[in-house]
């Protein structure tokens, strides 16, 4: 993979594929040269993190995939209804949310089990929905996460709306950066053909929202290649609406973090919006109800085993000698625990109230529903548990 | 109480007025609703009073404007969206029907949403395609949306500020064919709240007895309660009694009120402008069936729009239910 | 007569490849329909057999999915559009509602739009949120549309090429729950063609009596005919006599078929999965209140969805219309 | 308005707004140098446009206003319901539409007046919906123009599906001028902003529809200029898609008429969509219910009077020897009588029958349309003319 600064420029014809690019498949540094203009280069952005930074992403990447592992263990036993992984993504999720401010406030799709987990989500609140036991999960205000969005594209436009109300609060653009705020829209390749995204470009646009598309071209969405999605490099997709693309090359956690951390200082300064395409790849199947082998190649999946964005940062960490071996022993027991608790968490979810259904359909008092909850505890309570007659 | 006459569009931009006075995080959004003031002029006047980021042009866009109207609200909001006309609502239903109608409920009632979303709707008014339609149904439907249209100024100037104090997000449908009908308005009535109880003064969730009666009970919403209205003059000079109910309200609909009606008239006559088939008028006949049965004289019958797309403005006074359709089907009621 | 036990899904593949092998302009458009096979594997081999360009791999958008297959109807073409899940039609909505139901008669007859909708819908499989909704009282209410649900696989098989082989479009709700309940498959039956009289085997426009009885009249379309049937067999343990009709479409509803019924067993309960609260319920109990006044010796009630967004799956059989409520409806019915 | 040709092209910044233009406001022709590749350049494009085509424009155009003047007056007459005025473009709608081959199928909007009047739609058909007659009006097979579409953007999408059906025609590539079909959707400014344009980008795209996306900027959706909706330049839309876009100068009739010409070439050919913004202005209201004066300067206005395009078109004539002064007078008689004609042929309009709204709501029988029908013809009997019946 070329490395190339400077990616978004428009003067790139769309046959290059321009990508950022700090680290090599193989670990060793890529020293780009500073743009030309008078922000920092990319490499100049990652140059303030030290071993304990770097040591910071990779616990968060190994744990991200721990925790994909146990889930996909947790569907297999019956626990969860349906779980899709991050696996192969770690990078472009884990490097980004470590550039993010403390107020910024992300709206994931629902394969961002690195971005939940680098926020502090409790990992077993982020499986409540997939277990069939919460269409949510968590409160939102709490880590500034927004809820998953199973509709594809549509949280895309909440971002923008949620960034078009912090321009009217005044948290952008103030130098405080405690208090600029930034908004962050996570979303698939294939999120990118749905009317919602184009819509949100639009708007962030003209009102120079202070938001950051983070699309993570993982190459496929469920069995369709990206070539059926788009016929240009996805990074270009927000220019012909006035926002500058960038492609990152998404197995490279210090570039991911570099180019999110651009994206926000554009965001935090009242610049407005950002498109970031993270180039990366699905390394499982797209849900556990999902068959790749049905549409690609053991070859493609192998070349991407290749290319594990966690090995990558494991070599860098070696390459530059911040590798220990003890450290190493404790993270793996790190995830040991991890994996425990979130079993034993997972299963002492009981099942939620039968008439918990009837709860927050409305914030006020709504007739029909006031009837439908009496008439069913009646009928609840008149035969006994209705749950337990089979259909 | 100082009332002033005026008419039903102005009561609204008088609601809104009152609601971007008294609350800073209230904010406007949609087509054309800046300088222009709207094609129907309802905020005139409030983008030089409150400002280009209270009073918003958007793109031309309508599920942009519902998704960042529910991202505004996510950050503290209460954004009030303007859909041009009924007919360009559709555009915006996805975001409307799986993401405003849901999000408190997916968030186990930790978010809430409160967006109005203005629509100008029904007929009468001469225009083209798209223009004239009723989708209350299609919004009523959903769990999670309030759906409200106010018949009197007093109404919508009390249903605008209640509905954008709402929590709950509330498809606003105001019938444009009566925009310029005039009535009083107390402008300093107190906010309406939305109430546990019918026969509380809550006009997001109960229905009004617009007229008393004792023969029949005509049940109407929006711009058809001046049609009820009229219906019911007609029948008094031929000495039959008709109480006329306006609902306000599609969801929740007020059955208690007008099965009280009903128990007493045993006659039930629904009119409104969307198409009969699977409308309004078909859930609160099954309702009151089921809560009436013994008193009602004769099925609860329905004049509404017919099952075709809304016709062209030549023929649409054959298409919405008239005095006269209203006559009939009461005549049919009575002779059962 | 050749006939095979297959399962409704099947009976749908089936249909489609008839379909495809005899007509070249008939083509399958949808998300990840191809290779894959689509979720379900409704459409697994066809790619394969006809062809990228007969069955279309599309991008991830149901507006442009819907909106490109009227374009292609109005070259000459008949798609057949999958929507991966009920709860995404919804993007779609505007494509539906404004153009492809329109279209015919906007143009005043002069163009035809035969596109196929297809749509797994309905619940029971456990499955997150927007993955067991059922809308068709979202589409049923807008004319134009015809909006059907089969519910065995012999139905599944020939509705489906009806539907393709109607010039009007249609909305295909296949009862995802039901997709691998077997029955037995005519291969050879003849494509049914749409009549205007009811009585003939028309079964995109008439309905079906799939169990006949004396006492009470159960009717249920698409996943919960199987559930009135069941609550039919109980309720002969009881001695209690259910007729079962099977309606298949909800819109046009085929009234006459279901009153005929009702004024032979006097009481009718409604079953469908979607919420009861403006449902096809609510259409059906008003008019067989219009038609059999006279018979009914109780309301016609329903059985269905409550007015809440579909719950999580650990409480969707709570949500579900269960035969235990089927039977309730029943015991309140038949002591009226 | 600087001239510069290859204006779509991928290496110009954003700011320059790159403009195709081949006679100036004053009617003077520009010379441009050929394209650098092997396409002809687009002065090339008209070089075989002789007087009496030129005089065929020009003609075209002043019909088209006449239409409109006439269309705006029997509104004011209460003859219409509604208008909505071309007047200002009619070179970005006589020009693109003089350039289509006969099997070509156009998709307008409600405002695309010069070009039904090119393809031959009559006059009266045109109006039908404007009177509340009909909500279509003429049969899209007989020109191969489809209806008017009010809902913004949908039409977009149904170009783009028929641009596929006709690739699957074989009707691409024969290199056969009387079989290659392109098709044409016509839609403004405001538009672009619709999901349903973006998404028509991304299946155009993918599948090399043959489509040439028409924007009409003419600066104004209703009283929205267009930087409410794009802060890029419209012509650079689709190339984020896949899609190349062309700025055209949209009151320069050659130049419109060779824009389009080079993008129909391309779709004839089976090289795919294209995206040209045709820069104009809307001179009158949006409609005849729209007052301008409460969002928009006089000024603006006047500015664009003296660029109206019947002017540059006649200057050019007459700079070239081809203004005759019997042909224009022969012209005016004609643009008169077919005033005329329009005046009593809207006039003679009757009123639909009341039961045609039941007519052609399906294809096939359907009972609901059945009984509400019969229900209505028996109450109609009953009742007389129910159309008497004041609401
Ligand atoms: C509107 C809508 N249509 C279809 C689906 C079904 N669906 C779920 S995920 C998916 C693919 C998404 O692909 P992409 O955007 O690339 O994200 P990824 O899953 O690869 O992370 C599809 C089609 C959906 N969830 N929403
Ligand atoms: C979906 C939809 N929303 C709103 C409208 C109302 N409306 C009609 S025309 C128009 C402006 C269109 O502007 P533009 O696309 O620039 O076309 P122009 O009228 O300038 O030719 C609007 C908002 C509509 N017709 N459809
Ligand atoms: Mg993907
Ligand atoms: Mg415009």
């Amino acid at each position: 993979m070329p490395h190339q600064a400077n990616a978004g420029s428009v003067g790139e014809s769309a046959d290059v594929t321009p990508l950022v690019q700090l680290v090599t498949p193989t670990g060793e540094r890529v020293h780009e040269p500073d743009n030309a203009g008078d922000r920092p280069g990319y490499a100049a952005r990652v140059a303030h993190l030290g071993a304990d930074d770097l040591r910071a992403m990779y616990r968060d990447m190994v744990l991200t995939r721990r925790f994909d592992d146990e889930a996909t263990a947790l569907q297999r036993h019956g626990e969860l209804a349906l779980y899709a992984q991050s696996t192969g993504q770690e990078a472009a999720q884990v490097g980004p949310a470590h550039a993010l401010a403390p107020q910024d406030m992300v709206f994931p799709s629902y394969r961002e089990h690195g971005i939940l987990h680098v926020r502090g989500v409790d990992p077993v609140d982020r499986l409540r929905l997939y277990r069939g036991q919460d269409h949510g999960g968590w409160d939102p205000a709490e880590h500034n996460v927004s809820l998953y969005t199973l509709v594809i594209g549509s949280h895309v436009l909440h971002a923008t709306g949620y960034a078009m109300g912090v321009q009217r609060d005044g948290a952008v653009g103030t130098g405080d950066p405690a208090r600029d705020t930034a908004v962050v829209a996570c979303f698939g390749d294939g999120a990118t053909s749905q009317g919602d995204v184009s819509e949100a470009l639009v708007f962030a646009a003209v009102n120079d929202a202070p938001v950051v598309f983070w699309c993570q071209n993982n190459q496929w969405a469920i069995s369709e290649p990206t070539t059926r999605q788009s016929s240009a490099p996805l990074y270009r997709r927000g220019e012909g609406f006035g926002v500058p693309g960038v492609r990152v090359d998404g197995n490279d956690v210090l570039a991911c973090y570099a180019v999110m951390a651009e994206a926000l200082e554009r965001a935090h300064a009242g610049h407005g919006p950002t498109f970031v395409e993270a180039y990366t790849y699905r390394m499982g199947a797209h849900t556990t109800s999902d068959d790749p082998t049905r549409y690609r190649e053991r070859a493609e999946e192998e070349y991407w085993r290749r290319r594990d964005p966690i090995e990558r940062l494991a070599a860098l960490l070696r390459a530059e000698g911040h590798w220990d071996e003890q450290w190493a022993a404790d993270l793996a027991a790190e995830a040991d625990a991890l994996g425990e608790s979130l079993r034993a968490g997972v299963r002492a979810l009981g099942a939620p109230e039968t008439t918990s259904m009837f709860d927050h359909v409305y914030a006020t008092p709504h007739a029909q529903v006031t009837a439908e909850r009496e008439w069913f505890e009646t009928y609840e309570s008149e035969t006994g548990d209705a749950a337990e007659v089979a259909r | 109480m100082s009332t002033e006459t005026m008419p039903l569009a102005k009561a609204i931009t008088a609601g809104l007025r009152a609601a971007l006075d008294a609350d800073d995080t209230v904010l406007l959004m949609g087509e054309d609703i800046g300088r222009l003031g709207g094609v129907f002029r309802v905020t005139d006047g409030l983008q030089k009073d409150f400002g280009e980021h209270r009073v918003v042009d958007t793109p031309l866009a309508e599920s942009g404007i519902v998704g960042t109207a529910i991202g505004l609200a996510m950050r503290g909001y209460r954004p009030v969206c303007e859909i041009q006309f009924d007919g360009f609502v559709f555009p915006a239903y996805d975001q409307i029907t799986t993401q405003l109608a849901k999000l408190h409920n997916r968030s186990g009632g930790r978010i809430q949403v409160p967006v109005v979303i203005r629509i100008p709707y029904g007929g009468g008014i001469g225009a083209v395609e798209h223009h004239s339609e009723s989708p209350e149904a299609l919004f009523a439907h959903t769990a999670g949306l309030r759906v409200v249209s106010p018949a009197t100024p007093q109404d919508a100037y009390d249903m605008m500020r209640a509905a954008i104090a709402s929590p709950d997000p509330v498809i606003f449908l105001e019938p444009k064919g009566r925009y310029w009908s005039k009535g009083e308005v107390d402008l300093e009535a107190p906010v309406p709240t939305i109430a546990a109880d019918a026969g509380t003064p809550d006009p997001l969730g109960t229905a009004r007895v617009a007229r008393a009666g004792t023969d029949v009970t005509l049940v109407a919403y929006g711009p058809t309660v001046a049609t009820a209205l009229s219906a019911a003059e007609a029948l008094a000079e031929e000495g039959t009694s008709a109480e006329v109910v306006d609902l306000r309200s599609v969801s929740p609909l007020d059955v208690p009120t007008v099965a009280d009606s009903v128990r007493r008239t045993g006659r039930c006559v629904v009119v409104h402008e969307a198409p009969s088939f699977l409308g309004a008028g078909a859930e609160l006949a099954a309702r009151l069936a089921e809560e009436c049965f013994y008193h009602l004289e004769a099925p609860v019958l329905r004049v509404g729009g017919f099952h075709a797309p809304y016709p062209v403005a030549k023929l649409e006074h054959e298409y919405l239910p008239s005095v006269d359709r209203v006559l009939d089907a009461v005549d049919r009621a009575m002779s059962h």
